[in-house]
């Protein structure tokens, strides 16, 4: 099968803190990742914050230039228009206050030069899609409360029928309870519509519910990409597992000091560590860790389960 | 009692240096006239009298006398005779090496200055004796017997010997270098402290034969007129003298109503001409018949009694009545509307729709007035003129201009294109020439000089200016300048509107101020008293 | 269970945010009272031909023997030092006032917003440019820079004399001035505005659905920094009627005899003592409209951002 | 900490310089030459006299190369004369800036210690009455026109109550420091009124904004009283945005208090540089302009680091 | 409302509980209106105890635990009881609150970056509370503050101390919170979602030093959280709110093994769980009540299921349900 995109050995490198007399430092967001997605899959990005998700995520949209390597779709270099959307954490800054719902979902049309009569008609059938009421269209975007806005963006995102929708934390604003509405929804159109997806999430609730594979990214690396099912069975790398053993589930108070837990915190990523970047925080680290950095491989025994670790499981 | 030892009078512009001849205007002269005397002065009925001068020269007393010079023209020999009491504030007597040392600096020219009764017309200066000088002129000339300030050659000669540009001379004068020096000055008092453009300390000249009644003076300078008037009310300042240099009219005739109680105000016709220049480059206004219907459509009357509340008068001529060389036998331009109209019929201007006149050639009778910023009194003028012209269709439009832009652009390189509004200083000594002689035209050629805003030229009018300018028989003098008032009324390249009283505002325990001058009042200040 | 469709609860007819906004400052009361204010102010201004006709009097009409007239049924508020209608010519000189504020706020907006989008939406070289050139601006010192630029001969910049001393020249000139000295405010405030909007994920989506920047600023940017603008504008068109006052008092602002509330304050305070009413009335439009401004800003201000605290 | 300074400094300086050659080019813009200036009323001007002076002063070469000449003797230290007083710019200038000076410090003390406290009284309960009055208040002094209220105060405490002189001179310099203060009364009030309406804005917006911050209900719930977090936690952030205007604003008073100057008699800067431009004296206009922009930029260079100092955020390195 | 429905209390056992919260009602006026943020909310925590508050955006978490500092926002009127070890705090005088915040009962906020004073080193923002209310020096005061940042685990205290809030990182600006929280021992603390803001592996740190520190203290705990997850991982006992009700209270493993209210039900049920992966989540329709006035009826009628006329007309009262259970719905028999 053909690759809808691909993601080959991209970084994005920002400078910080320079002025007009001043030299900067250099912050690398993401650091050397290839990945590829297919048509119609869903992939999840996992990681803590400042780990380089959005970054990922902006480049693949076209809203940033990497800055080593390249971003090809179904093998080219450029992104025909509106076939990648994007769909945005918070629902209250992604929809222009000034504009009518009908006019903000049926936006990428007119940027595609679709005709006003069609835009009407096809904004109207998304907006009846993300079940909204029909008059919606002609409602401004404060009278609407934040699971609705967010179907909103995702009509937005829709309208034009794009291949792949970038979708960044676009439940983590929304209440426990809209959240499932949201989610579902989601799920719907991406299989009626054939969407591929990537999909950024702190969640691995969500995650699992959603993805078809799982890249974990930890301060602008990838370390490890698996299927779901693979990855939260048997994670192989470190820090998936420590992921795995945060992330809070209901059950019976918490007794300090059981379990795998992570140290510390992520490092900055102007000065990432030599070596594995993960070694300072890593229960298995060795010496080995300090100096080299492992590359990405698959996992002893799994040839579709891929990590980053002298020590992968 | 303190206040009685003292004057602080405010004043308006602001004084930029203490040089007595670099950079003259209003603010300095009336400095000077305190700590720095002529050598003549006219007196209140405009005679020339000595101040520094022990007899004032004349055909008659033998100081001056007529002589023939080598290429067969009349010359002159005056002899000053200085006051043998006069004495520069550190003691050193005035005498004719300073006379000599002043027209040496007017004379070589190397030093730019503004002298307005130059020594240069001298051409050698021949030192008697220490209070004795002769002068020699090159021709005969009315002003013989007026003289300037001199300045002492004891301090600023090796100054000036070291220095002979204009730029380092000014820098290194002792006037601006150290002007508290007493020895620079020679008038009733001496500058005992100066913080230019605030304040000016005068205290009395040991040295002076008379010594002043009011100790000290102090000159305090601000920034607005209003200023002046709310600080003479709260009493921090005593007396103002009346525009220019001080406050305006109007704000005097209001102080004069409201406060006539704790203040008196002695006034009288000066000598200062307020006029109207006509743009002679104008085609409207080169017709002399639309500058005469000008000059009746305009109510000087009316202005003079409204505005000036009749403290002002009419200015019929030239000169003010009380000049010996005064004629009333002048073209009259009463305020009559229906001739006025008549002559800019005569002239070829028809009422256009708009109420604007056009003439065949399908010109609009219209034009500026232009007026100086910040002169309160003349832009009330001008709004009125702007107004009555309208009566006789002409529209004209008022600007103002910074005075910068005034005397330099507008006036001097005669940019204005209709009426300019502005005053000139006319002394009983000063020659017509300079304002109505055709080589007083500002041109590129001479460097935009001269005082014929005008460009008037006539050949008449030259020749009874050059009578005038040497008659030393005072009949003949007389029956000149009555030519020359006679021309330029003809004529009109300009029209007198009234001339400045001197005016005070003094408080009512001072005295001495009451006389109608037609020089700096304040050469006369040992005189006044508060009692 | 699936999603089901949702009814709003909120009123049926849909209101714009500017309809919400308009609510808003019709419940901020000092600013409605402002706004009342202004309105009332400029009627009076603008009516004065009506009043002029309604009775016979001309506001340039000079009669010297009618000065310092007290009110009469003509003169309702009197007449001045060459006895103008006073009523006419504050009434005049307000439309000269408003006209030199309003004016030279908008084409001090205009550049200001010009300066501030480029550089809030381009950012990098030219946004830092930008930014040093305002700072230049600032650190000017203002009320000497309007003076020098006030007495600028028009000439020795190539401007034919006929146009440099047409008859509007001092007004426009003044205009101009103010316009050019003072669009930092608006420059900022829209940099800002810009730098909030161009982070907006609206903007963001925009973007990735293909629109380019002109597509972004007209359509996003724009509108939405519309509301800092009008409040900083309206606190501009106060602040210039003051500093024409000023340069007036200086004698530079609009020459006389086109009248200003600015110069005929001037005129009048050598009157203060005699003719105090002369001073008062122009001072107290002056005062009052620039009050009027300043609280209609302020409530602007409060009234547009739901955030601001009152 | 000190690099930082020095490369504002230099900032400033490059400034400074950019800005130099903007006034330059502006100044020579004014109308007629300063020799025109000189010889005004003078009817027996020679043209000899117009030519000499007028090479004298320079007026007969290019705007460029005038710049040039004057930059060049400014790098040697030469600010040049005053065309006018004929004393050295400094001379001139200096006593000037005493002036002003005595003017600003007063001014800026008390109308920033007053909007201090004004603005956190106004802030602490927004739309109460108090802050009403005080609101009104601000807004009231910075629409009223600086000379009409000059014109005021002295018809009312000079004329009619002769509480306080009309003038910030007094006659008499040996007059003892709090008869001298006396006369500082009325201008100061002046500038006073105006900078503290401003400010008082500023103020009291920064402290409604940073009392709803998060630390400030910290603060409260450590059980400190209103005061102490006023005091202590609000107004050191409160006045981190601030500073910036407060600089422009003494940047301002440097110049800007002309109106009140020319009010009261006082020969200070903005009335010296008034002054100087309509006297046509270039010099002097040129270094005073220039001179109160350097003020203004190294009164913003003085924000920043009081910004720094402020908010430990910033990091001057 | 009512002042005779029966006061439930986390632990019933003890005599004097360290908080007592009773009939706690929050409102506000608006255009004559008046409507209620907080309704009748009652519990107690005992000493040692943690009660976990869960409720979604808007339900008056925060209103509950502001009040409970007695930092309600002005114009919110508070009326009801607030015991602290059985002093009642409600309507004493603001130096009373004074005195006992920061002493007695303590908080910690959601975003330790904007909850920590920008310009104060971070030691002295510890200390000061010291110098407040135990009278300690400053001196005395900044060498306890080194003491408490190293008991809350933040390396090398001493150099931290001097450091000001943004030097810190999100964990370690927590950390310094409960720091400051915790500086003079108190009986209670009220922690307002206090991991929220973190990420889940830091989360999970902070949540084990809670615990210890409650251990090891004895402080009673409110955890204010809107995931049940993390509540069930810290909570004894915990109370379910939706628009300012509390609806079910439990002890946390009765609430999880046997949820009564459909409202708790459906937030348990609509979690995505990879240990039982569904193809399509159950979902609560509707969206949240907004708090308003004049209401009657239960308040999650309208989203509910099993919503009927009752339901719309009658609002429900907390009944005892289990040994450690109250819940307020009509529908409780038939769930
Ligand atoms: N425009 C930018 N300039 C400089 N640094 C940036 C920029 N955008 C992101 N970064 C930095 O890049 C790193 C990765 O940021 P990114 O937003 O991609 O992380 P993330 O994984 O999305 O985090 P979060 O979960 O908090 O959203 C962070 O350290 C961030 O500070
Ligand atoms: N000062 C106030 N005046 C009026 N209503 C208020 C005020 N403060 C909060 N509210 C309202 O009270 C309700 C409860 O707010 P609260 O902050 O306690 O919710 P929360 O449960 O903490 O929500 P979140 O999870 O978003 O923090 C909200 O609907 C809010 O709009
Ligand atoms: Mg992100
Ligand atoms: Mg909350």
């Amino acid at each position: 099968m053909n690759a809808l995109l691909d993601i080959d050995a991209m970084s994005v490198h920002f400078k910080v803190g320079g002025g007009l007399l001043k030299r900067g430092q250099v912050l690398r967001a993401v650091e050397n990742v290839t990945l590829r997605i297919e048509e119609n899959e869903t992939v999840a990005l996992v990681g803590e914050s400042g780990s380089g998700k959005t970054t990922l995520g902006r480049v693949v949209a076209g809203l940033a230039d990497p800055s080593a390597g390249a971003v090809r779709y179904r093998g080219g270099a450029v992104r025909p228009a509106g076939k990648v959307q994007m769909i945005f954490q918070d629902p209250f800054s992604a929809l222009d206050p000034r504009m009518l719902v009908a006019d903000i979902v049926a936006e990428p049309l007119r940027l595609l030069g679709v005709d006003a009569q069609e835009r009407r008609e096809r904004a109207r059938a998304l907006i009846e899609q993300v079940r909204l009421p029909a008059d919606a269209g002609d409602r401004y975007p404060h009278e609407f409360s934040g699971g609705q806005r967010q179907r909103i963006a995702i009509a937005r995102a829709l309208v034009a029928d794009p291949e792949l929708v970038v979708a960044d934390e676009p439940l983590s604003a929304l209440d426990v309870s809209i959240q499932s509405q949201v989610l579902n929804l989601i799920a719907e159109l991406r299989e009626t519509r054939k969407l591929a997806m990537l999909f950024i999430s702190h969640d691995l609730g969500v995650v699992h519910h959603l993805a078809d594979r799982v890249a974990v990214l930890y301060l602008g690396r990838l370390v490890e990409v698996a299927k779901r099912d693979d990855l939260f069975a048997r994670p192989s790398h470190p820090y998936t597992r420590a992921l795995l053993d945060a992330a809070p589930r209901i059950g019976p108070r918490r007794v300090p000091g059981a379990g795998l837990s992570l140290r510390g915190e992520i490092p900055s990523p102007i000065n990432p560590p030599s070596g594995c970047v993960f070694h300072t925080r890593c229960p298995k680290a060795t010496d080995l860790c300090r100096t080299t950095a492992p590359a990405l491989e698959p996992a002893p025994g799994r040839p579709v389960q891929w990590a980053a670790c002298h020590h992968k499981e | 009692d303190a206040n009685k030892q003292q004057l602080v009078i405010g004043q308006l512009q602001y004084l930029s240096n203490s040089h007595p001849l670099v950079q003259v205007n209003n603010t300095k002269l009336f400095l000077m006239g305190f700590v720095q005397r002529p050598i003549t002065a006219f007196d209140a009925t405009g005679r020339s009298v000595c101040i520094l001068c022990a007899t004032k020269p004349s055909l008659e007393n033998g100081l001056a006398k007529v002589v023939s010079l080598p290429g067969g023209q009349k010359g002159m020999l005056v002899t000053l005779k200085l006051r043998p009491d006069a004495k520069w504030g550190d003691g050193t007597p005035v005498s004719a090496s300073d006379v000599a040392f002043t027209w040496k600096m007017a004379s070589e020219g190397t030093v730019a200055f503004s002298n307005y009764n130059s020594w240069k017309r001298a051409t050698q200066v021949d030192v008697v004796d220490p209070k004795t000088v002769v002068l020699h002129l090159p021709k005969v000339m009315v002003g013989y017997d007026t003289w300037d300030q001199v300045l002492p050659s004891h301090l600023e000669g090796p100054v000036y010997d070291k220095y002979k540009s204009t730029e380092d001379y000014s820098r290194q004068s002792l006037y601006n270098r150290e002007p508290t020096n007493p020895g620079l000055w020679n008038g009733a008092y001496v500058v005992s402290s100066a913080q230019l453009g605030t304040e000016v300390t005068l205290v009395a000249n040991k040295y002076w034969p008379q010594p002043p009644r009011i100790p000290k003076v102090i000159l305090s300078y601000r920034g607005s007129a209003t200023a002046l008037v709310q600080n003479l009310l709260s009493g921090d300042l005593d007396a103002l003298p009346v525009s220019p240099g001080g406050i305006s009219f109007a704000q005097m005739l209001t102080l004069r109503k409201d406060h006539a109680d704790r203040f008196n105000f002695p006034l009288d016709a000066g000598y200062n001409l307020e006029r109207i220049a006509f743009q002679l480059k104008n085609p409207v206004l080169a017709d002399v018949r639309v500058r005469r219907a000008i000059a009746m459509a305009i109510d000087r009357e009316a202005i003079a009694t409204r505005l000036f509340e009749k403290v002002v008068p009419v200015a019929r001529s030239l000169v003010v009545p009380a000049n010996a060389n005064y004629s009333d036998a002048v073209a009259r331009y009463p305020y009559d509307l229906a001739q006025a109209r008549a002559l800019m019929a005569q002239a070829g201007w028809k009422p256009g729709a708009d109420g604007v006149c056009t003439n065949a050639a399908g010109q609009k009778a219209s034009f500026e007035i232009l007026t100086t910023a910040g002169n309160q009194t003349r832009l009330q003028i001008a709004q009125v003129l702007q107004n009555q012209l309208k009566s006789i269709c002409i529209a004209a439009t008022v600007r103002q201009a910074p005075i910068a832009i005034f005397n330099g652009d507008e006036m001097r390189k005669r940019r204005f294109n209709g009426l300019s509004l502005s005053s000139i200083q006319f002394p009983p000594s000063a020659s017509p020439g300079l304002m109505l002689g055709s080589n007083a035209v500002p041109t590129e050629q001479n460097g935009w000089t001269g005082n014929n805003f005008s460009a008037y030229a006539n050949p008449a009018m030259d020749a009874a200016i050059a009578e005038a300018d040497a008659a030393l028989d005072p009949a003949r003098e007389k029956a000149a300048w009555a030519k020359i008032q006679r021309i330029a009324m003809d004529d009109l390249p300009i029209l007198p509107l009234y001339f400045y009283p001197a005016s005070w505002v003094v408080p009512k325990d001072a005295k001495g101020f009451d006389v109608a001058r037609f020089d700096q009042p304040t050469n006369w200040a040992e005189q006044w008293t508060r009692q | 269970m699936s999603t089901a469709s949702l009814p709003l609860e909120s009123s049926p007819r849909p209101l714009s945010i500017w309809a919400l906004r308009w609510r808003a400052l019709r419940r901020h009361k000092p600013a409605m009272a402002s706004l009342v204010l202004l309105l009332l102010l400029a009627a009076f201004c603008f009516s004065a031909p009506l009043v002029g006709a309604l009775l016979h009097v001309d506001p340039n009409a000079t009669d010297l023997f009618e000065r310092y007239g007290p009110p009469t049924a003509t003169h309702l508020l009197g007449t001045d030092e060459v006895g103008r209608d006073v009523l006419l010519r504050l009434m005049v000189g307000g439309q000269v006032s408003l006209a030199v504020g309003v004016l030279a706020t908008v084409f001090g907006g205009l550049l200001g917003i010009a300066v501030g989008v480029l550089a809030g939406y381009l950012g990098g070289r030219i946004d830092a440019f930008l930014m040093r050139a305002t700072d230049c601006m600032i650190s000017l010192p203002l009320i000497p820079l309007l003076v020098v630029l006030a007495a600028i001969d028009l000439g020795k910049l190539g401007i034919p004399p006929d146009v440099a001393q047409g008859p509007d020249v001092s007004f426009w000139r003044i205009v101009i001035i103010i316009a050019l000295v003072d669009w930092t405010t608006i420059a900022r405030v829209v940099r800002a505005g810009t730098l909030a909007v161009g982070r907006q994920d609206y903007v963001l989506a925009a973007r990735v659905s293909g629109a380019g920047t002109p597509y972004n600023v007209g359509v996003h940017v724009l509108p939405n920094v519309a509301t800092p603008i009008i409040v900083a504008g309206t606190l501009t068109v106060g602040r210039v009627i003051l500093l024409e006052s000023t340069l007036s008092f200086l004698g530079v602002g609009v020459m006389p005899p086109t009248p200003t509330w600015g110069n005929m304050l001037n005129n009048a305070q050598e009157l203060a003592s005699s003719a105090p009413m002369l001073a008062v009335w122009p001072g107290l439009l002056i005062f009052l409209t620039v009050i009027a401004f300043n609280f209609l800003g302020d409530g602007l201000r409060v009234a547009f951002d739901p955030r601001a605290t009152k | 900490m000190a690099s930082f300074t020095l490369r504002r400094i230099a900032q400033a300086v490059l400034v400074a310089a950019i800005m130099s050659f903007f006034l330059y080019v502006m100044l020579s813009l004014l109308p007629g030459d300063p020799v025109d200036v000189m010889l005004e009323g003078n009817p027996a001007v020679t043209p000899e006299l117009v030519a000499q002076m007028r090479k004298l002063y320079g007026a007969d070469q290019p705007v460029l190369q005038q710049y040039g000449h004057w930059l060049a003797r400014l790098a040697t230290g030469d600010l040049g004369y005053s065309n006018s007083q004929f004393k050295p710019v400094l001379a001139v200038l200096g006593p000037a800036l005493a002036q002003t000076s005595k003017l600003m410090v007063l001014t800026f003390t008390i109308s920033v210690a007053l909007a201090i406290v004004l603005g956190c009284v106004a802030a602490l309960k927004p739309g109460g009455w108090l802050d009403n009055v005080i609101s009104f208040f601000a807004f009231a002094c910075i629409s009223s026109p600086a000379f009409w209220l000059a014109l005021i105060f002295l018809m009312v405490f000079s004329v009619k109550l002769h509480w306080f002189p009309a003038t910030a001179t007094a006659l008499d310099p040996n007059i003892g420091l709090l008869e001298q203060l006396r006369y500082y009364v009325l201008p100061v009030l002046t500038l006073t009124l105006f900078n503290t309406g401003q400010y008082v804005r500023y103020v009291r917006a920064s402290m409604i904004e940073t009392l709803n911050a998060d630390f400030i209900r910290t603060a409260r719930a450590k059980g400190l009283g209103w005061f102490t977090v006023v005091t202590r936690h609000a107004l050191r952030n409160a006045l981190v945005p601030v500073v910036t205007l407060m600089a422009l604003g003494f940047g301002t008073l440097m110049s800007g208090a002309l109106v009140i100057e020319a009010m009261f008699g006082v020969q200070g800067m903005g009335k010296a540089i008034y002054d100087a431009v309509m006297m046509k004296d270039f010099n002097v206009a040129m270094v005073g302009m220039l001179f109160a922009t350097i003020v203004t930029l190294l009164a913003s260079l003085a924000a920043d680091l009081a910004y720094g100092w402020l908010d430990p955020r910033i990091s001057l390195q | 409302m009512s002042q005779d429905a029966p006061p439930p209390a986390a632990r019933p056992a003890e005599a004097t509980p360290a908080l007592e919260v009773k009939n706690l009602t929050v409102s506000f006026e608006r255009d004559g209106r008046r409507a209620e943020v907080v309704s009748d909310v009652s519990y107690t925590i005992a000493r040692g105890r943690t009660l976990g508050v869960v409720g979604e955006s808007g339900c008056g978490k925060t209103i509950t635990s502001l009040a409970v500092m007695g930092l309600a926002p002005p114009g919110l009127r508070v009326q009801g009881a607030i015991r602290l070890a059985g002093q009642d705090l409600a309507g004493a005088s603001e130096k009373a609150w004074q005195d006992a915040r920061g002493d007695r009962v303590a908080m910690v906020f959601q975003e330790p970056m904007s909850a920590l004073n920008p310009v104060m080193k971070i030691g002295r923002q510890i200390a000061e509370v010291l110098v407040r209310h135990r009278g300690a020096r400053w001196r005395e005061a900044n060498e306890e503050a080194v003491e408490l940042l190293a008991s809350v685990g933040i390396p090398s205290p001493r150099l931290r101390a001097q450091d000001y809030p943004h030097r810190l990182s999100g964990g370690m600006r927590q950390r310094a919170m409960i720091a400051i929280a915790l500086a003079c021992k108190p009986a209670v603390l009220v922690a307002d979602e206090p991991t929220t803001a973190l990420d889940v592996t830091i989360q999970a740190q902070i949540l084990d030093l809670m615990i210890e520190l409650q251990e090891r203290t004895g402080t009673a705990i409110q955890f204010i959280s809107h995931n049940l997850a993390v509540v069930s991982q810290v909570a004894h006992d915990i109370i379910v709110m939706y628009a300012g009700r509390v609806v079910e209270q439990a002890d946390a493993q009765q609430l999880f093994a046997q949820p009564l209210h459909p409202y708790t039900r459906g937030l348990i049920a609509t979690l995505p769980d990879p240990q039982r992966p569904v193809k399509r989540l159950p979902v609560i329709p509707g969206r949240v009540a907004a708090v308003s006035a004049g209401h009657t009826g239960c308040r999650f009628a309208a989203r509910c299921a099993l919503a009927d006329e009752r339901c719309h007309a009658q609002e429900p009262q907390l009944e005892q349900r289990g040994e450690r259970h109250w819940v307020a719905c009509h529908k409780v028999e038939n769930a």
